[in-house]
């Protein structure tokens, strides 16, 4: 418990820290808290711990209502993807965030980043470690602001705008969130997590629709999606962090964490967000064939597949411990593979300066491991086995076909034509970019890349290489516990 | 049948496939010459002619040893065919089931044989003979193909000598009348005669697949050739035209000699009086015939 | 020398295979070559036949005088022809140039170039001469004169 | 627990290779290691798998599960099929390797590693798809032999080509898989378990219930496989693609990967799916397309002037004869046990000749490719001066495609030719049934022809002619590359004299996995070393026969013959010049091109139907096409437009109202402000009153 608590105070300490200090100092501050971070949630996955922590000292609004730490397979799962990325990224970005980078220079003093960056991997540690609604929506909120002020990092016009799109749209979701615990609070006078298991069939159905709306503008779903592309001003790792980990986890997790403690939803909610997912699937899609810039067609890919995780979660509360279960490894997948294509995104325009899949071609010549990361991300996203993310895309359409539906059969089918389609893209992108004859830029591009950048690289791409296995045993033992 | 019967039979068929083969070539080119109002050579001509190219030079143009081997692979499969010929009995002395395909392969043999060495002689002109050979024989292989699974078919056998056996026996129907037709419509195509001696068209490209042979090599290939002339019209006579038969083995071979000789003498007029198909004419023509002998297939699955 | 070989010997004088060569001729000898395949002469009863490679050649019928132009291919076809082989000089001029014997670019008769067997004087030479000669040549008819060039070819 | 062990050390071997040559840049190093690992891997995989079907036993071992979140389990089952299979890897294994060796520096800028780690991890593929029992794991294996097999092609990444038949093939074959994953889940759902044992039982319920979903299922799988396999129009992607890669490669994918698609099929039509009427039109759809994939692969491969993409159209039209074969067999197992069989274990021994001589026509490809640094066979010619022993090979493997006896092709596409015809005879299906597998019979004799044509095309203008520039000097290749193909082209005429070997390999193979009751080996084929003869129905006597000793003394009597002739005739022997009319000409005036080679037969087969030009029946380009996205598409996907920033720009324009009242002066205040006091005693009054 102990270590929990550490680890939900650590990131915080670090980011004060880390913002009060002065110019490469903040770095090795924001690098060694995370370290720490991270090695607590290591240290947290050996112990094996399975608790449910009360804060006895700490009563508000009702005496019923409990605050305190949760640690089960999902928390710890969430976890370690969390500090994992969270600790690589901060690396990388001791690499990226230079004025050697050739995509944007960065000269500011980066106190302020690292403070955000911090804030972010302790807003996330919370949300996955709280025993309650209430609990999630504090730290929910905190994550909004970290993500505004991340997105508007480089303070030209765009960046501001996007972030303060991104504010606003999930601001919105967080009205639902807010409407949806009044709701519940007036009902039974409780926030936990199986809360909707008490509440009656029509209100159930309310709030259950405003979380999902909440957790669908933080995950990036219809109808408020629009912030994620505009989000890629950001620079890239924090895109990575935001994709693969933090933000856009925070949703699929609190419909994760619904469906694990509630077993009595109704197949209207698993309906609503299956044809949801399905929609925003399909539409991410089909933008795929539209980006020329590879972190919006990236971006788009994590609304895409926000969209099979969610569609993963509605099967499991539809019937299907095979789709839910495939829902949450999903998560970890694609956080590990959604990572490493970020980076090595990042990488790729910290030395050519683009980011333009027209202007790039011919990469695999001169950075071999930029070719080798992304290739091994695009393969886990687009499910070709033996990468990762064939696991849990494979239970997920065994999932959909499971329950013997109809709608959930057409979802399904709907699911392997954008596994389809997706992968007809990504790999005319991995063909197109990193094969063939170097283009003007490659030539030109300096070949000097950090070690920290390629370092965080390796590690990522051995960790997506192994997020199956490392996963495996969570979700087993999740489906264990259901 | 016993195995004194088959070498007997196997020994009869040899002399008449190879070694008459001469002499029928003779016999062609006596009647060529009586119908151009000539005296023509003497009958035993082809004789002499084969006998005079095995005394002379062996010129070498390549070290390509496929050059060396392969004429002499033509006369030993023309030889290997003609063991699957019915001459002395319904029964070929060679005489398994499936062996429809084995004759079929092994005539393309020939083809090959003549082809490899053409090309292995690195000349232009045997070249373009080449080319030309194989896309005759790969349009007129089709129709004795189709001819004999028509036989086949009727007869329910893969084995010649079943197909002559049924035929002999149940007398002819529409299919196999048809499929007689159509062997006989190709046969010229088959032998390799005047209208379809493309690959060898002496005025165009210079005897194009044997331009580069000489002394015992052309002697062979000539050879191959007469002895195919003799082969396929066996094959039309004795498979398509198998009346009369007789118990008697010697007559038997006397009245496939007479058969025979008629047959050449046919194709001899056409031949005679006929001017050269270009090679897509050729190829057009046979591949119809292909399409159209189809239909004896289809006759004989009716069972007429 | 086998039985086989004695029968080839035997057999090749019934059976000569002629490859004509032109070095420059006016066709006139041409023609008259040609008239010997027509059926009034009928050469193919003597089992002659007129062939289209020098690898299959018996005989090599060469008319015309040799112009400088021709002189590298009469010595190809020489080479080209399998022995036994016979070389037949048709007509005047490829007797000894005839009335070009003495031009800028003509070498002069056959024989300056390659060894030749038989002569048939005439200008052109009658059908009945090639027939005679060609008889001659393989021995099918009695020489009248000696054959003094026999000599030269195998030298 | 010998035979697991065995097994998995031949694939730890192979997980080795890889990881080894990962880390080796130079190549013949590399290809050393690689060569000592095969050959090791091989010899393994050969003494297991023939101890294993000599012994008629069964391997079944479960590595691990993954229930319960998937009732799948990594299952290895080795059967005599499986065996089978293994022996054609190991075979084609050790002899791609032993070639790849010094092949590869026939790529300048191309390391080793590029190649080895991909070919061993295509080589484990292989295994694995081979010897799992289990779907899920079947599609993981299935999907990495895309995988691997994709990273070869584009080994060359600077060229066009190569990355255009790279992406062809790997969206042509990803497709492909998610109908087989669509298959697999449907399955799922219905018997709750990846087992083959399982879907089996699960299919058999289903045939009663929902017939439609079953032949959905049986659609489904089968154009999965047929498009890896290349059956046309599936396998539209195969002639772009199998060219590209270096040739030692490509003799896998042509030798055993489109195999490996014919073995999928054949197991699962053949055990996994039960037998019912359906399986009878099922055989039939495999059959048709098999004749229309033989048909038009080879007719467009003549005229394709290139070596290794008309071998690739050529493994087009081989796979048709195995489809042919097994369809046929499909279709009339059930109701005549003997012709079905037949016509099985021809298609079986087809894919097994095949795999071996297919292997050896891409080597010898490559083997052109090493000397001249091309395979184009208008560039290429007179090659057997240089490399005699490769065109031996060249002309076994030719013959062999053909079918020419003595040679293995002869044998399998006899027992694939009868069995299709004799359907005449003995079966009682209708008219027209009967007429189309005659037709197909019929076709297939007649291509053997056009394989034979392009075949000698293929030799031709290769190896006879006038020897024509070379990329480096004049001497043989290495005497590795040379050494594995005469091994392919000695198996070639070893299974064409004694094709008794192989054939009851298959049969005991078709037996171990059929379930239904199939006559005995000894009641079909009689056979013994002289030859085969076949038996086509339980009464009947021999229907079939090959005796390749009437040959072998047939051709020796006769050359003796021959021979003794030609000595007797003592003909003066001497080298001269070619004839060419006298004159002197370079090589590239005296060379009849492969592209003249059947001009007329090209241009009869050649034509156009609205904008696509069809060459040789296979279109050869596509006309260009745009696909405009509609205006209302672009917009309705974004509706940051039509949606928020309207809504924005309201209520912004609200804020901006509201904002006016704020002017500053006092007096504005002090009205709203009793107007509002007003307003609430209001509200308090009627609160109270009401």
């Amino acid at each position: 418990m102990e270590l929990l608590f550490l680890m939900l105070v650590i990131p915080f300490i670090g980011a004060f820290l880390a913002y009060f200090s002065k110019g490469r100092f903040s770095v090795v501050i924001a690098t060694v808290f995370s370290f720490f971070t991270f090695c607590l949630s290591l240290i947290n996955i050996l112990s094996k711990q399975r608790f449910d922590y009360d804060f006895l000292f700490f009563r508000w609004l009702h005496p019923d209502i409990s605050f305190g730490l949760i640690n089960d397979s999902l928390t710890s799962i969430m976890l370690i993807l969390i500090t994992l990325i969270g600790f690589f990224v901060i690396l990388y970005s001791s690499g990226y965030m230079s004025p050697h980078n050739a995509d944007h220079r960065f000269y500011t003093p980066y106190g302020s980043y690292y403070f955000f960056m911090l804030l972010f991997i302790g807003a996330m540690v919370g949300i996955v470690t709280a025993t309650n609604f209430l609990q999630i929506f504090f730290f929910w909120e905190i994550t909004t602001i970290c993500s505004w002020a991340l997105i508007s990092y480089t303070k030209d016009k765009k960046a501001i705008f996007s972030g303060l799109k991104a504010f606003i749209m999930t601001h919105i979701g967080g009205l639902g969130f807010l409407i949806a615990l009044t709701l519940m609070y007036i009902e039974v006078k409780s926030f936990d997590f199986s809360v909707l298991n008490s509440l009656s069939a029509s209100s159930k159905l309310v709030v259950f629709a405003l979380l999902f709306f909440a957790a669908s503008t933080k995950s990036a779903q219809i109808p408020l999606f629009t912030w994620l592309p505009n989000a890629m001003v950001a620079p890239t790792p924090v895109s990575a962090y935001l994709h693969a980990a933090a933000m856009v986890k925070a949703g699929v997790y609190l419909m994760a964490r619904i469906y694990i403690s509630n077993s009595t939803l109704s197949e209207s909610c698993a309906f609503l967000m299956g044809i949801i997912s399905i929609t925003t699937m399909i539409l991410s899609v089909i933008l795929y064939y539209f980006q020329d810039d590879l972190k919006k067609l990236l971006a788009y890919s994590t609304i895409g597949h926000l969209g099979y995780i969610l569609f993963g979660v509605s099967l499991g509360i539809f019937g299907s411990y095979t789709g839910g279960m495939g829902g949450v490894f999903h998560i970890i997948n694609h956080g590990f593979a959604k990572g490493l294509l970020f980076l090595s995104v990042g990488g790729i325009a910290y030395v050519t300066g683009s980011k333009s899949i027209k202007e790039l071609s011919g990469l695999s010549n001169r950075f071999p491991l930029f070719t080798i990361c992304f290739l091994i991300g695009m393969f886990s996203i687009v499910g070709i086995p033996p990468f990762s993310g064939f696991w849990s895309k494979f239970m997920i359409f065994t999932g959909a076909f499971e329950l013997k539906n109809s709608y959930m059969a057409i979802f399904g089918l709907l699911a392997i034509l954008e596994s389809l389609l997706s992968f007809c893209w990504y790999i005319f992108v991995g063909h197109k970019v990193f094969f063939g004859v170097s283009s003007e830029k490659v030539l030109l591009a300096n070949n000097r890349v950090p070690f920290s950048m390629k370092f965080s690289l390796l590690c990522l791409l051995i960790l997506s290489l192994l997020s199956p296995l490392i996963g495996y045993p969570f979700v087993k033992a999740l489906y264990g516990g259901n | 049948m016993n195995t004194s019967w088959i070498i007997l039979s196997a020994l009869i068929n040899i002399f008449v496939v190879l070694f008459l083969s001469p002499f029928f070539d003779g016999f062609t080119r006596k009647v060529r010459a009586l119908i151009q109002s000539r005296v023509g050579p003497p009958p035993l001509q082809s004789y002499y002619d084969i006998l005079k190219l095995m005394g002379k030079e062996d010129l070498k143009s390549t070290i390509n040893p496929l050059f060396r081997i392969s004429p002499y692979l033509s006369v030993i499969s023309i030889a290997m065919a003609a063991l699957l010929i019915p001459i002395t009995d319904f029964n070929p002395p060679f005489n398994f089931w499936g062996d429809i395909f084995l004759f079929i392969y092994i005539i393309t043999v020939v083809g090959i044989a003549i082809i490899i060495t053409a090309s292995a002689s690195e000349n232009p002109f045997a070249y373009v003979g080449a080319s030309r050979k194989m896309m005759l024989h790969l349009s007129v292989e089709p129709i004795l193909a189709i001819a004999l699974i028509t036989g086949a078919i009727n007869a329910g056998s893969f084995k010649i000598g079943d197909i002559v056996t049924w035929y002999y026996s149940n007398g002819p129907n529409v299919s196999m009348l048809l499929a007689t037709v159509c062997v006989f419509l190709s046969l010229q195509a088959l032998i390799g005669k005047i209208p379809f001696d493309v690959s060898e068209a002496e005025q165009e490209i210079a005897e194009g697949v044997l331009i580069e042979l000489s002394g015992p090599k052309y002697a062979c290939v000539k050879w191959a050739n007469m002895s195919k002339q003799v082969l396929f019209c066996l094959v039309f006579s004795q498979i398509f035209i198998p009346w009369p038969m007789t118990e008697n083995f010697l007559l038997n071979t006397i009245i496939a000699l007479l058969k025979v000789t008629i047959i050449i003498f046919i194709s001899t007029l056409i031949e005679a009086l006929n001017p050269r198909l270009r090679i897509d004419q050729a190829l057009k023509y046979n591949l119809t015939l292909a399409g159209f002998s189809i239909t004896a297939i289809f006759l004989a699955l009716l069972g007429v | 020398m086998s039985l086989l070989k004695k029968l080839a010997q035997k057999a090749f004088k019934k059976s000569i295979w002629v490859f004509h060569v032109n070095t420059g001729a006016c066709n006139g000898c041409d023609i008259e070559l040609l008239d010997i395949l027509t059926p009034y002469y009928d050469i193919e009863r003597f089992g002659m036949k007129a062939v289209s490679s020098p690898r299959h050649a018996d005989a090599l019928v060469i008319s015309g005088p040799v112009t400088r132009p021709t002189v590298d291919f009469v010595r190809k076809v020489y080479e080209a022809t399998p022995e036994p082989k016979i070389v037949i000089a048709l007509g005047s001029c490829a007797t000894a140039g005839g009335i070009w014997f003495d031009s800028y670019n003509v070498i002069g008769g056959v024989d300056k170039i390659i060894p030749v067997n038989l002569y048939i004087p005439g200008c052109p030479p009658r059908p009945e001469a090639i027939l005679f000669g060609i008889a001659q040549a393989v021995g099918m008819s009695k020489k009248k004169i000696k054959p003094i060039i026999a000599a030269k070819v195998e030298s | 627990m010998e035979y697991i062990s065995y097994l998995t050390a031949s694939l730890m071997l192979l997980l080795m290779g890889m990881v080894f040559t990962s880390f080796i840049k130079n190549k013949s190093v590399s290809g050393m290691v690689s060569l000592i690992i095969t050959s090791f891997f091989s010899g393994f995989i050969l003494c297991f798998s023939l101890k294993l079907i000599l012994k008629n036993t069964v391997l079944e071992y479960e590595f691990f599960s993954l229930s319960p979140l998937l009732n799948s389990s990594f299952q290895v089952f080795v059967d005599s099929l499986s065996a089978l299979f293994l022996i054609i890897i190991a075979i084609a294994a050790f002899c791609v390797t032993m070639f790849s060796w010094k092949y590869l520096n026939a790529y300048k800028i191309y390391s080793a590693y590029r190649f080895y780690p991909f070919l061993f991890l295509l080589f484990i593929s292989s295994v694995g798809i081979v010897i799992i029992r289990d779907l899920l794991f079947f599609i993981f294996f299935w999907e990495l032999m895309t995988l691997s097999s994709w990273l070869l092609v584009i080994s060359e990444r600077e060229k066009r080509e190569a990355l255009k038949g790279g992406l062809q093939y790997f969206i042509a074959t990803h497709v492909a898989t998610a109908f087989l994953i669509l298959a697999s889940v449907i399955l799922y759902s219905y018997s709750n378990n990846f087992s083959f044992i399982e879907i089996r039982k699960a299919l058999s319920i289903l045939i009663e219930n929902n017939m439609l979903l079953f032949n959905f299922i049986c659609l489904l799988i089968f154009i999965a496989f047929v498009t890896k396999a290349g059956v046309l129009p599936f396998g539209f992607w195969l002639p772009n693609t199998y060219p590209q890669a270096p040739s030692s490669a490509s003799s896998f994918f042509g030798g055993v990967m489109s195999k490996l698609a014919v073995y999928a099929l054949f197991r699962f039509f053949l055990s996994v799916i039960p037998f019912s009427s359906n399986t009878q039109i099922w055989g039939f759809i495999i059959a048709t397309a098999g004749v229309f994939s033989i048909f038009v692969g080879t007719i467009a491969a003549l005229t394709q002037d290139e070596a290794k993409r008309l071998m690739s159209f050529h493994a087009i039209g081989q796979v048709g004869y195995m489809l042919l074969g097994i369809g046929t067999g499909l279709y009339f197992i059930n109701t005549n046990p003997f012709l079905g069989m037949i016509a099985l274990t021809g298609g079986l021994l087809h894919l097994f000749n095949n795999s071996i001589y297919k292997s050896l026509l891409f080597l010898n490809a490559g083997a052109i490719f090493y000397k001249t640094g091309t395979t184009d066979l208008n560039k290429v010619s007179g090659l057997i001066k240089v490399m005699p022993l490769t065109t031996m090979t060249a002309i076994v493997g030719s013959l062999s495609i053909a079918g020419v006896p003595p040679f293995n092709g002869f044998v399998s596409k006899l027992l694939i030719f009868e069995s299709s015809i004799w359907t005449a005879k003995i079966s009682n299906a209708s008219f027209l049934i009967k007429g189309i597998f005659i037709i197909s019979g019929i076709i297939s004799v007649f291509i053997s022809a056009i394989t034979l044509a392009s075949f000698l095309k293929f030799v031709n203008s290769s190896f006879m002619g006038k020897l024509k520039t070379l990329r480096n000097d004049k001497k043989d290749i290495p005497w590795t590359m040379t050494v594995s193909q005469i091994m392919l082209a000695i198996l070639c005429l070893i299974t064409g004299l004694f094709p008794i070997i192989p054939l009851e390999l298959i049969y005991k193979a078709i037996l171990s996995v059929s379930e239904i009751q199939l006559p005995a080996f000894s009641e079909i084929f009689i056979s013994n070393f002289a030859g085969i003869g076949i038996n086509f129905c339980p009464n009947c006597l021999y229907g079939g026969a090959w005796f390749p000793i009437f040959v072998i003394f047939s051709v020796l009597i006769f050359s003796l013959l021959i021979f003794a002739f030609e000595k007797y005739a003592q003909a003066p022997k001497r080298d001269v010049d070619t004839w060419y009319g006298g004159k002197e000409h370079t090589p590239e005036e005296v060379t009849y091109t492969g592209h003249s080679f059947y001009q007329p037969f090209k241009d009869l087969v050649s034509f156009k139907i609205g904008k696509i030009k069809f060459r040789g029946l296979y279109p050869s380009e596509f006309p260009s096409f745009k696909v405009s996205v509609p205006l209302w598409i672009k917009k309705i996907i974004n509706p940051d437009e039509w949606l928020y920033y309207p809504v924005a720009n309201k209520i912004e324009k609200l804020f901006n109202l509201i904002e006016k009242l704020y002017d500053r002066l006092i007096q504005h205040y002090t009205f709203l402000f009793i107007i509002g006091i007003v307003l609430v005693i209001l509200l308090v009054f009627y609160l109270l009153g009401g």
